[in-house]
C-alpha cells in the first residue's frame, strides 16, 4: 500500500500537508535520521528534529537519563550542534528522501528568533517549524519564556511572519496554571498549530546520598504516566483555539493516540515510547491508514 | 568516532530471539543464550545488543548488554543481576521469545602485529572474552585475557568454557588466582608476557586505575563503557560521556560513539564513580 | 514496642506534636473510623479525614474512579456529610480512640471560613486543621481559589487567629506555575504547615463513546505516576518556606516515602495505595521508627 | 442499610489465601477456590472479597468479587475473564497466594416462610447460588434459582455442582433450557413456583428488567449491584449509585450500603448501562 496515495489519513497544518499525523517527537530521534536502521521515516506524518539553539550547546553531564516505573526523567539540557551546523550537516541529509521535516528551535530573545527565521527562510528541506518555548531542562530561565503569553504571541509572529509558507507549531509548556492562555496567545501570534505538551517538571532523589539523581536537580517527566495530564491540557487547548493541535505525551500505544484525537488533537507525536517500542510509529500510521474514524474528535 | 578507525560499524537491526539457554554460572552470574536472528549482522567484540525488559506491565527502558559470544546459531550473554530487569530476564525460560535492537556501538579495534593484554572485570568479560575467540585475534601477536572478580565463586571455573591457556584469573579475597585486583595482576601479569595495547572493561574505578596503569606503561589503552541508555541509536544524547577536545570538554554517546573509546581522550573526572 | 514513649519519629507541626510522620490523605479513610477494621490507625501520626463543607455536598454522579496503569483518576466532587453531621456524627467517635485527627475543610468564601473556624474553635477530638485549597474536582470555579496568593493567605489568617492553638496546614494544588508563591503566602497568613500535592488534573476517554470517563470530564490524578511531580512540587515549597511540609502524592513504598523526606518534607500522607496495600502507612511507621534517620532532609 | 435488617454486617479482615484450584468452566469462565483463611468471618451470600491484583508492577486497584461457595476450608469464585485483573488471576497456579479483604458488604436478607424467585444473569450467579447453599435457605418456603447465560457453553453444565432440582437454565441464543432471557424465563416459572420475593443479580438491563417484573408483580426485590470500588470499606465513596429519598437523589455506596439493595430504593436511571 502506497500511503502517499491514500488522503484520508493526511492532515494539513498551515500551508502544509503531511502524509499522516503521526510524528515523532523532538529529542527522540536526534537530527532525524538516527532511527533510519529500524524504521522507514519516509512512512511518518515526519520527525520534529531535535531542539536547535543559534549556537551550540554543551548540555548537562551524565546522567541524563533515568527510569521510573510509570515513565522517564530526562535532563539533556538542550544539547546541540547549533544552527549553523544543523544547516550545513544536517538538514541536508534528509532533504531528497521524502521525509517529513519539522524543525525544533529555542532562543531567549526576540532578535535571536529573527536571526533563526531569516537563516532558515531561504533553505529547503523541511516543511515546519516548532517553536519549542518549554524544555524544563536548561539553566536559562529565559528559556521559559513559554509560560509569558506576551512573548508567545510576540515570537510567534516575529517567526511566522518571515516564514509564511513553513508549517509553525508552537511547542507548550504543561508546567503552568492556563494553558489556554498560552495557546490562544500563539494563536494570535499567526502559529498554524501547538503542540502540547513538552515533558512535565519531575525530580527523584538517590536514598544513598540524598542527592537529586541529576546535577541540575529537576529533570523532564515522560512516559506513560504524564499521559491522562497530556490529554487534559490538550482538551483544554482544543477548547480555547481552533488551529490545530498535535498531541504529545505518554504514547505508548494506538489506544493511546486514538484518546489524543479524541481530545481534539489532529495529529500526535511519539516520544518516550519509541525507546522502547521503534515500530510504534509505524503501527499507529497502519492503524490510522485503515481506521481514518479514528482520528474524529470525540463525543461521537 | 574514537575508535571507528579499526572497528566495525554496526548495523542494527530489531528483533525477536529464543531463549536456548538460561543457566547460572554463580549466585549473581548468569548465562543468557539466544537464537541468533538470521538476518543480524554479525556483531563485532565490543558490540552491543538492546533489550527489551521481558517482565512487565510497568515501563521500563531498554537494557543494554555486551555480545559475549555468537556463532551461526545463537548470541550469548553474561548478566549480572542487579534490578529487576535482570532478575525478569533471569526468569526467562528456554524458548521465550526476547526483543532485541543489535548490533550496535564501536567494537575494540583490529591491532595486526600486537601484543594485546586484555582486563576484564565482572561482567566486563564480555566484550574481552569474544575478542579472544574472535578472528580479530588472529591478526594479534598475542592475546592475553586477565579476568578478575570478587570471589572465586564469580570466576566460575568450572561453569564456563574458558581457554585457560589464555586466561589468567585475580579474585579480590584471594580465594583464587592472583590475590586482589585485576589492575594488579596486569602490573605483573605485563612483565611476563609483554604488552603493545590495553583493553579493559569493567567497573569506572577498575578502568580508571587500568588507565593510569596504561599510561604509565605509556600504551595506548581501550576501554569498553558503559552508561544509562534510552535510544541506543545516537539519537537522544542520553548515554554521553565527557571527552577533552580543544581544551575543552565536549560529549560522546557510548551507545554510538563508543563504547570502546580511547582512554587517553576521556574525561575520566567527569565520569560516574560506578 | 508501645510507640507513643518514643520521641525521635515524633513531628510538630505548629503547637500540635504528632505521634510520628505518617497520616492517610484526605478523602482516602473516610472520617477516619473506615479503616479500623484493618489497621491500627491509632499507631499512625494520625487521619485526615474526608474534606467537609459547610453545607453537604451531594458529589459528581458514578463512575467516580477510574484505574489507569499509572495511577487512578478520580471525580468524587467532595461528596461529605456538612459541617453540623461531621460536628455531631463523625467528629466524637474518634475522640476517645487516641487517633490524631486533622479535619479539612473546603469553602469558597471569606465568610465561610469564618464559620467554620468558629463552630471547629470551641470542640475537642481533633489537633489539626487542614484547608483544602484544591480540590480539581468539583464545578465552583471559586473552589479552586488555591491558586490565588493574596485569598490563600487572607483564609488562611482567618482560620489561624481563631485556632491557635490547632496545627493548622494548606493543602495546596500542584495545578500551579509557581506553587511555591502560594505557599509563601499560606506562610504569611499564619499556616503551621503546607500539604502538598493534592491530585493532578487529568482525564481519559472511553474509545467508544469518545466522551469522558467522567461525567464531569476530568478528574483528579493521584497514585505512582504523580510522584515525580509531587517530589518535586514539595522540594519548590521546602526551598519557599520555612515551616513543616507534609508531603503527598504517589506514595506505594517506604523509600517513597524516604524521598519525601529528602525533598523537604517533615511528615507524609499515603493516598491511593492505601486502596492496594491498607498495611502501607503501618509498614511506614515501622521503618521509621527503626530507622529514624530516614527522616532527615537530603543531602546527606 | 437498604439490607442491613435481615443480613450480617461483614467485619472483614486483611487474609493470604491460597489457590486450590483454578479450572476453566468455559471460554470465559473459571472457578478459583481459595483455602479460607481461618480467622475469616463466615461470609453472608451476597458478601464479596476485594482481590489484590496478582500480577504486576503496574498499578492495579483491587478487584471485587462474590463469593460462590465457601466451607470450613475453602472460598470460591466464579470469575469471567475481562481485563487485565481477571486475566492475571485466571493464571494463578494452584499454590499461589492471592491476597484478599474482606468478607464485605451486605448480604441478602433472610427471609423466613417466603417463596424465593432468584434471577442469576451471567456471574451474576455467585451470590444467588451461594444463597441457595446457606443456612439461610432453610428459612426460606422455597428457593428457585433461575440462572440464564449467552449461550449453552456459559452454563456449565457438566463443570459445576449444579443441584438442577432447584435451578432452570435459561440461554439468550436458546442452545439450552429456555431460550431468551432469564426475566423471560422469571415470566414463566412464576406461574409454576409462585413467588413472594425476588431477588436478582446479574447485568445491569438484566437487573433493571428484573424490576420491572418484580412491580408489576408487585413483589418486594433485592438486587445485588457492581460498581468501580477503590477501598471498599465506604471510605473513599467512589463506588456510590443514587437511591430515591426525600423526593431527590442521594448516594449509598456498593461496597458498604450494599452491594444488596432493595430495588425500589434505586434512581435506576442513574446507574450505569453496562
Ligand atoms: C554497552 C553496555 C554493555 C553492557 N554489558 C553488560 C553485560 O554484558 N552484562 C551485564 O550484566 N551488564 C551489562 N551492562 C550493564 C547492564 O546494562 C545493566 O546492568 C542493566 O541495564 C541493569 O538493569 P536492571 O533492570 O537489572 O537494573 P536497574 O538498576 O533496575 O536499572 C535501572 C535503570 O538503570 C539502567 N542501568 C543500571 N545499571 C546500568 C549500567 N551499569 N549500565 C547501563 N545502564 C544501567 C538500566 O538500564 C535501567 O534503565 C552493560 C551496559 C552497557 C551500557
Ligand atoms: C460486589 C461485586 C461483586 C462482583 N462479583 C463478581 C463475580 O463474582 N465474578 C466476576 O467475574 N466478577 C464480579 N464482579 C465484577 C468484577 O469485579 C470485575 O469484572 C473485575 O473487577 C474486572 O477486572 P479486570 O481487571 O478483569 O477488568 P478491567 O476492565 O481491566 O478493570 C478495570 C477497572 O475497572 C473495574 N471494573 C471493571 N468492571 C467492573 C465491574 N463489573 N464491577 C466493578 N468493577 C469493575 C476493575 O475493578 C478495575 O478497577 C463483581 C463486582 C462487584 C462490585
Ligand atoms: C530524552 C528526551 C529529550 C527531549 N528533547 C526535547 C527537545 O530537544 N525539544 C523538545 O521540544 N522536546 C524534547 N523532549 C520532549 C518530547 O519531545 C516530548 O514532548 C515529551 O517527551 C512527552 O512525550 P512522551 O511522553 O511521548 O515522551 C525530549 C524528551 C526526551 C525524553
Ligand atoms: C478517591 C479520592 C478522594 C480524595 N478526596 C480528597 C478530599 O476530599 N480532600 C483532599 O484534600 N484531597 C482529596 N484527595 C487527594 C488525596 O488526599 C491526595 O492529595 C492525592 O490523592 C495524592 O496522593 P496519592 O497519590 O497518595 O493518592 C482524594 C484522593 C482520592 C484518590
Ligand atoms: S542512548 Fe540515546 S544517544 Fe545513546
Ligand atoms: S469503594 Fe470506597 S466507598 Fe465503596
Amino acid at each position: 500500500m502506497n500511503r502517499k496515495t491514500r488522503t484520508d489519513s493526511t492532515v494539513r497544518i498551515g500551508p502544509v500537508t503531511f502524509k499522516n499525523p503521526v510524528f515523532i517527537a523532538s529529542g527522540i530521534c536526534g537530527y532525524g535520521e538516527e532511527y533510519s536502521p529500524l524504521i522507514r521515516i519516509e512512512d511518518l506524518g515526519g520527525v520534529v528534529t531535535k531542539t536547535i539553539t543559534l549556537r551550540p550547546r554543551l548540555g548537562n553531564p551524565p546522567p541524563r537519563i533515568h527510569e521510573i516505573p510509570t515513565g522517564a526523567l530526562n535532563s539533556i539540557g538542550l544539547e546541540n550542534v547549533g544552527l549553523d551546523n544543523y544547516i550545513t550537516d544536517k538538514l541536508p541529509r534528509l532533504r531528497d528522501r521524502g521525509v517529513g521535516v519539522i524543525v525544533s528551535i529555542a532562543a531567549e530573545l526576540a532578535e535571536e528568533f529573527v536571526e533563526f527565521a531569516e537563516k532558515l527562510a531561504p533553505l529547503d528541506g523541511y516543511q515546519g517549524v516548532e517553536l519549542n518555548l518549554s524544555c524544563p531542562n536548561i539553566d536559562e530561565e529565559a528559556l521559559d519564556h513559554g509560560r509569558n503569553p506576551e512573548f508567545v504571541e510576540e515570537i510567534t509572529r516575529i517567526v511566522k511572519t518571515r516564514l509564511p509558507e513553513r508549517a509553525l507549531l508552537v511547542k507548550i509548556t504543561p508546567n503552568v496554571t492556563d494553558i489556554a492562555a498560552v495557546a490562544r496567545a500563539a494563536e494570535a501570534g499567526g502559529a498554524d498549530g501547538i503542540s502540547a505538551v513538552n515533558t512535565i517538571v519531575g525530580v527523584d532523589f538517590d536514598l544513598d546520598s540524598g542527592q537529586p539523581i541529576f546535577d541540575r536537580g529537576s529533570g523532564g517527566y515522560s512516559g506513560p504516566g504524564i499521559l491522562p495530564i497530556a490529554l487534559q491540557k490538550v482538551w483544554e487547548v482544543a477548547q480555547a483555539v481552533s488551529i490545530p493541535i498535535m498531541g504529545i505525551g505518554g504514547i505508548s500505544s494506538i489506544e493511546d493516540a486514538r484518546k489524543f484525537f479524541i481530545a481534539g488533537a489532529s495529529a500526535i507525536q511519539v516520544g518516550t515510547a519509541l525507546f522502547v517500542d521503534p515500530e510504534l510509529t509505524m503501527n499507529i500510521v497502519s492503524a490510522f491508514d485503515d481506521r481514518p474514524e479514528w482520528m474524529r474528535r470525540g463525543p461521537f | 568516532m574514537e575508535c571507528s578507525r579499526n572497528s566495525i560499524t554496526s548495523r542494527p537491526g530489531h528483533y525477536r530471539a529464543a531463549v536456548v539457554e538460561n543457566r547460572l554460572l554463580s549466585r549473581r552470574y548468569y548465562l543468557l543464550v539466544l537464537s541468533r536472528p538470521g538476518a543480524m549482522q554479525d556483531p563485532g567484540p565490543g558490540t552491543f545488543i538492546h533489550v527489551m525488559v521481558p517482565a512487565g506491565d510497568r515501563f521500563y527502558l531498554r537494557r543494554p548488554f555486551s555480545v559475549l559470544d555468537c556463532d551461526a546459531d545463537t548470541i550469548s550473554l553474561i548478566i549480572v543481576e542487579k534490578g529487576e530487569g535482570t532478575r525478569a530476564m533471569r526468569a526467562l525460560p528456554v524458548g521465550a521469545e526476547l526483543d532485541l535492537i543489535g548490533p550496535l556501538g564501536h567494537s575494540f579495534p583490529r591491532v595486526p602485529g600486537q601484543r594485546v593484554l586484555a582486563l576484564g572485570g565482572g561482567v566486563g568479560l564480555a566484550p574481552l572474552y569474544y575478542y579472544g575467540r574472535r578472528r580479530e585475534v588472529r591478526d594479534c601477536e598475542s592475546y592475553r585475557l586477565l579476568y578478575g572478580a570478587r570471589t572465586r565463586e564469580d570466576l566460575f571455573l568450572e561453569r564456563f568454557d574458558w581457554d585457560t591457556e589464555a586466561v589468567t584469573f585475580s579474585s579480590d579475597d584471594g580465594s583464587y588466582g592472583h590475590a586482589g585486583t585485576v589492575v594488579a595482576l596486569a602490573e605483573r601479569e605485563i612483565e611476563r608476557w609483554g604488552a603493545d595495547v590495553i583493553f579493559s572493561c569493567g567497573p569506572n574505578p577498575m578502568l580508571k586505575a587500568a588507565a593510569e596503569f596504561a599510561t604509565r606503561r605509556g600504551l595506548p589503552h581501550y576501554v569498553s563503557l558503559e552508561n544509562r541508555m534510552a535510544c541506543a541509536l545516537g539519537a537522544c544524547r542520553s548515554c554521553v560521556v565527557p571527552v577533552r577536545e580543544n581544551g575543552g570538554i565536549a560529549y560522546r554517546t557510548v551507545c554510538n560513539d563508543g563504547p570502546v573509546f580511547d582512554a587517553d581522550t576521556l574525561a575520566w573526572e567527569g565520569l560516574p564513580a560506578a
